[in-house]
């Protein structure tokens, strides 16, 4: 009994926060306004608390594997210890203060960015390997488009190939906006389908 | 007691036997699962059959009970039934996956892709020749250009910094002479972002300026930083709905809608211009969507990374235009350094970039060509996923 | 099309979602085996990633070894969170399907929300089961949370834990790259799927089985999640026809001059 | 790049940065400590960045200072007890034998998660996205260029758009109990489609690439300006 109880009450929240939400997007009238307004704004706020749970998960998982002393602990002291520099730092002189921008400027950004350096590495291969794994008309396709998109942005040494510039506006212009329509519809149908599951109730993660 | 037929080969067995003598097969009779009662779809919408289908597909599995065995065994076979389960408790565990010794293929086509890319990069910024042509400026860059140059003085700008940590290089350089072209112009730039680090991007931006400038623009006075709307498109949409209400206080704490730029401005379509610093396409198109629509006269411009470029177009040739000015990568911020004749910044990079870009395209063409030749021989290929 | 007022579009917004919510509950009954009135025997065209996903579930049962499931970084109250409820509903079905066997998936993801809502669809799913004590609360954790940290923290959970596939379903970025370049170097099976469009062109050259555009939306119906992901993909295929014959009424009308 | 006139912070900055470049870049010779130092550092740095922007923007100002502020009246129920009543509820999550008292508030974010995918999409991009191909053929836009190759451009795009819609249509029939198979007509218009998606997917890879690439020539460059004027700050 308990059980359907919860169930109902689950449910329930879901589907009404839902509505409200959704017919303000359709209709305009103040009162559902005002109440979206507040709902949203709660929304907002839980989202930050959520936040701090995910973040207590993370200390927690990485602090329990120091003290169970499983492989690779050294990497969650380490961890532990960059955050706690980097929260103190923030909390007491602010998020743009210095010492937060010394640590944003030598730390989080130059890591980030050879993250995304090594992707240019990981990316060619992974080209190559397409063309050897599956050697389709649709792969082929896929790396002339690749190919004239990146040799239209620059200029090639010691050969004049501004038609591929002017290749590369064109299929920008046409195919990839034809293409990007059609895909971006499609991708819209299953957000659409994916949010009323939940909204009719069939869908319910938040069980627990 | 009556004997125990057994329901797998039919013999007779004594009552307390729980197996089988004739064919080892269990004689307890199986539980028969509960009738499942046709469990009344519950729920707000219980007269709709088959709305909440989930449960009765998940109750049908359960684990079989483990059944006991007393039946009069001599040692041997006690032994043997030992021997059985130790067998089979360890369970077929295949051998893990020992890495081959030494250096794979893989691998040594990353050393050597990454060693060629890292020779064409230092050629071009060691000896920077050949020297390569500079972008010329489309129409996305010279409307862009134009919407600055006609701003009033101490205009209200918005600038909101969406890009993540990694992809600074790419809008730094183009973001770095607009800045000047603004605080130069005595415009009054106002940041906000949607992401987390997007505060700190924007204090950043402004540093990288003061050191390129040689001045020291400071807050309150030349810009302020409003600081981290949450909630992303949600966020957005009510930032957009009471900017005033979203933000009473300014990132560090002190009063901002006192300031003298700022009074006249009670919503978004007060500024005169926006600007939008963005690596992806969902960002883009929250701004557009929550926020574009309420603009009226206001232009809303986008300088983006060049892997959202492709999707972000569409809303610059759109009729009306939805994005009124477009900067994307670093091709972008070279052409806008050209067309305005902007501080160096795109320049000392671009003989570098292209290089890359060259070699990159002739290892995916080289290396293309020979998996096309290779996988001919191997003569079996499907499109991705059956594509 | 520019005639129609914000108000007329909300109008036709409301009746189109009402039209897919009443296609989505009318195909769900005549899809039930027992309801009589099944339609014609409907199936769904083959999407490989999908058959691969339901091979490394049933290997991951018999051979013992785990599977790891990472849901992206959609937060639930802004852009990503249809994508991250797909996710959601896969692990429902891979937690159900690996009850039975020694070890339940690993579940790493980028965001509070949704990593608090796959620690309770495990629990959810295994108490079901009837094996709630086989939930272990740190099987769902939480990576990292920007895109590249998130990405960098999910590497060592590929690389240290003894699982054979490595499944991405939910909202990611171009930081997808990473992940799955490190599922190909650990000589994981790769089924990735994301909402966005510069993730899916990255995992159509690093993952093994990449889904595409709205593939990764079918993701329930092509698990078995319930006859309403098979109903809502039906759903969405009237929808599509419509949209298609709407397009093209418009182009009509406006060549004529009417629109 | 001069060393020379640098002060103690910016020179300990460019170490350190330099060092943890180097650090990442070694991922391209495998998995590695070092590899693991950078990115455990950078875990850490990232959570604890959100954490504090979520602290100045969110819970201080929004779920604390209205509570210490407790002069009676200025507390209004709607817009600070609620929320604060819900993140406590929400909080318990945190503590396994409580968690069901926080399913409420995660049934709450997934309902309004459920509504802004739908609304954002329907609004956002499907209306606007069909109005655009619709738009295409509009006679006034068409003025300016030359009228025929605008509307052969315009029918391109057109079939383009619908094809690569058309070529994710799922329902199939299964004839004589074989593997599902769609109809013929519709595998025709996806073959056309699947060329769109293709040259789209490039045109999107291409400029992922091209961003990855800026990042190495930016981290590159970084690394080879240091150690060179490194030396000649020896010399």
């Amino acid at each position: 009994m308990i059980g359907i109880i919860k169930r109902y009450i689950l449910v329930g929240t879901a589907i009404i926060a839902g509505m409200v939400i959704l017919l303000g997007y359709f209709i305009k009238l103040p009162a559902i306004d005002s109440a979206r307004t507040i709902l949203l704004n709660w929304a907002i706020i839980l989202a930050a608390v959520a936040l701090i749970i995910g973040l207590v998960n993370l200390l927690v998982v990485h602090s329990r594997k120091i003290i169970d002393k499983k492989s690779g602990n050294v990497y969650s002291v380490i961890l532990l210890v960059s955050f706690t520099i980097t929260l103190l730092v923030g909390l007491i002189s602010g998020p743009t203060s210095q010492g937060s921008l010394w640590i944003f400027n030598n730390v989080q950004v130059p890591i980030e960015t050879s993250l995304l350096g090594i992707l240019a590495v990981v990316l060619i291969l992974g080209a190559v390997r397409l063309l050897y794994r599956q050697p389709t008309s649709f792969s082929l396709i896929f790396m002339i488009a690749a190919l004239v998109i990146l040799l239209g942005t620059v200029s090639v040494p010691w050969i004049n190939v501004s038609w591929l510039s002017s290749a590369r506006s064109w299929i920008t212009r046409v195919p990839v906006v034809a293409g990007a329509r059609g895909i971006l519809m499609g991708v819209v149908l299953g957000t659409v389908a994916t949010g009323l599951r939940v909204l009719i109730g069939a869908d319910r993660p938040y069980e627990d | 007691m009556s004997e125990v037929q057994c329901s797998h080969c039919g013999k007779e067995n004594p009552p307390d036997l729980e197996i089988c003598q004739h064919c080892q097969s269990p004689l307890v009779a199986p539980q028969q699962p509960e009738e499942l009662a046709d469990v009344p779809p519950e729920g707000p919408l219980s007269e709709l059959t088959g709305i909440i289908p989930i449960e009765s597909a998940v109750n049908e599995i359960t684990i079989p009970k483990p059944y006991s065995v007393k039946v009069r065994v001599s040692e041997s076979q006690r032994a043997n039934v030992r021997l059985l389960e130790n067998l089979t408790k360890e369970g077929v565990r295949p051998p893990s996956r020992e890495r081959a010794p030494g250096v794979t293929i893989q691998q040594a086509l990353r050393i050597l892709t990454a060693m060629a890319l890292i020779l064409a990069i230092s050629w071009g910024i060691i000896f920077d020749t050949p020297s390569f042509q500079l972008p010329s400026a489309d129409a996305r860059i010279s409307e862009f250009s134009e919407h600055i140059i006609t701003l009033p003085e101490s205009a209200p700008v918005l600038l909101a910094f969406e890009y993540e940590p990694g992809f600074s290089s790419e809008l730094e350089p183009s973001m770095t002479i607009i800045l000047d072209q603004l605080l130069s112009r005595g415009a009054y730039p106002v940041l906000v972002s949607t992401t987390p680090t997007g505060v700190v991007q924007g204090q950043r931006a402004i540093g990288l300026l003061n050191q390129k400038a040689g001045r020291v623009y400071e807050a309150p006075s030349d810009y302020i930083n409003l600081g981290y709307i949450p909630g992303g498109a949600t966020g957005l949409n009510s930032f957009n709905a009471g900017i005033r209400s979203t933000f009473p206080l300014e990132a560090n704490g002190n009063q901002v809608w006192a300031l003298p730029p700022l009074q006249n401005v009670n919503s978004l379509s007060d500024f005169n211009l926006v600007i939008v610093f963005t690596d992806s396409t969902e960002t883009a198109r929250s701004w557009i969507e929550q926020v574009g629509t309420d603009l009226q006269d206001t232009p809303l411009l986008m300088v983006a990374s060049a892997q959202a470029e492709p999707l972000i177009n569409p809303y610059y040739n759109s009729d009306p235009r939805q994005v009124d000015g477009l900067i994307a990568g670093l091709a972008g911020g070279a052409a806008y350094e050209t067309y305005t004749g902007g501080m160096e910044v795109s320049r000392p990079l671009w003989g570098a970039f292209n290089m890359s870009v060259v070699v990159a395209a002739g290892l995916i063409l080289f290396g293309g060509l020979v998996s096309v030749i290779g996988a001919a021989y191997k003569s079996e290929s499907n499109g991705p996923s059956g594509h | 099309m520019d005639a129609l007022t914000q108000a007329d579009l909300g109008l036709i917004g409301l009746i189109f979602v009402l039209l897919f919510t009443l296609l989505i509950i009318a195909f769900a009954p005549l899809l039930r085996e027992d309801s009589g009135r099944t339609l014609p025997k409907r199936r769904l065209r083959d999407i490989s990633a999908f058959t691969k996903l339901r091979g490394a579930i049933n290997n991951s049962v018999e051979a013992g070894q785990r599977l790891h499931l990472t849901l992206g970084r959609g937060a639930l109250v802004g852009m990503g969170s249809a994508s991250a409820l797909v996710g959601l509903s896969v692990l429902g079905r891979v937690a159900q399907t690996l009850s039975l066997g020694e070890k339940g998936p690993i579940t790493t993801s980028g965001d509070g929300t949704l990593m608090i809502l796959s620690q309770d669809t495990t629990h959810n799913t295994y108490s079901t089961a009837g094996v709630v004590e086989k939930y272990d609360p740190s099987d769902g954790q939480l990576s990292g949370l920007t895109p590249f940290s998130y990405a960098s923290g999910t590497l060592p959970f590929i690389y240290d834990q003894d699982s054979t596939a490595t499944v991405m379903a939910g909202h990611f970025g171009a930081e997808a790259a990473l992940i799955a370049d490190a599922s190909e170097n650990a000589g994981n099976l790769t089924i990735a799927g994301s909402d966005n469009l510069s993730a899916q062109a990255v995992l159509l050259v690093t993952a093994n089985e990449p889904l595409i555009g709205e593939e990764l939306y079918a993701a329930g119906a092509y698990t078995q999640a319930g006859d309403m992901h098979t109903a809502s993909l039906l759903a969405q295929d009237v929808i599509r026809w419509t949209l298609v014959g709407v397009i093209l009424l418009g182009i009509l009308l406006k060549l004529i001059g009417i629109l | 790049m001069n060393i020379a006139g640098l002060t103690l912070p910016d020179i300990a900055g460019l170490l350190v940065g330099t060092f943890l470049t180097l650090c990442v870049f070694s991922y391209l010779l495998g998995d590695n400590a070092l590899f693991r130092l950078a990115t455990h550092i950078f875990i850490g740095v990232a959570s604890a960045y959100v954490a504090v922007t979520a602290w100045f923007n969110v819970i201080w100002p929004k779920l604390i200072l209205p509570v210490l502020n407790w002069e009676t009246g200025s507390i209004s129920i709607l817009n600070y007890l609620i929320p604060l009543l819900l993140s406590i509820l929400l909080l318990f999550k945190l503590v396994p034998r409580l968690s069901t008292l926080g399913s409420p508030v995660m049934a709450y974010l997934v309902g309004i998660g459920a509504a802004t995918a739908i609304g954002g999409g329907v609004m956002g991009t499907l209306f606007p996205q069909v109005a655009a191909t619709i738009n295409l053929f509009d006679s006034d836009s068409a003025g300016g260029g030359i009228f025929w190759l605008l509307i052969i451009e315009s029918s391109f795009i057109l079939v383009g758009t619908l094809s690569a819609l058309i070529y994710f249509h799922f329902g199939a029939r299964s004839p004589h109990g074989g593997p599902p198979q769609r109809a013929i007509w519709i595998d025709g218009i996806s073959n056309i489609g699947k060329y769109f998606i293709a040259v789209t997917f490039g045109a999107l890879f291409a400029g992922v690439l091209t961003a990855a690439l800026t990042a190495l020539v930016e981290r590159w460059n970084f690394i080879l300006s240091f150690i060179l004027s490194f030396f000649s700050w020896l010399i």
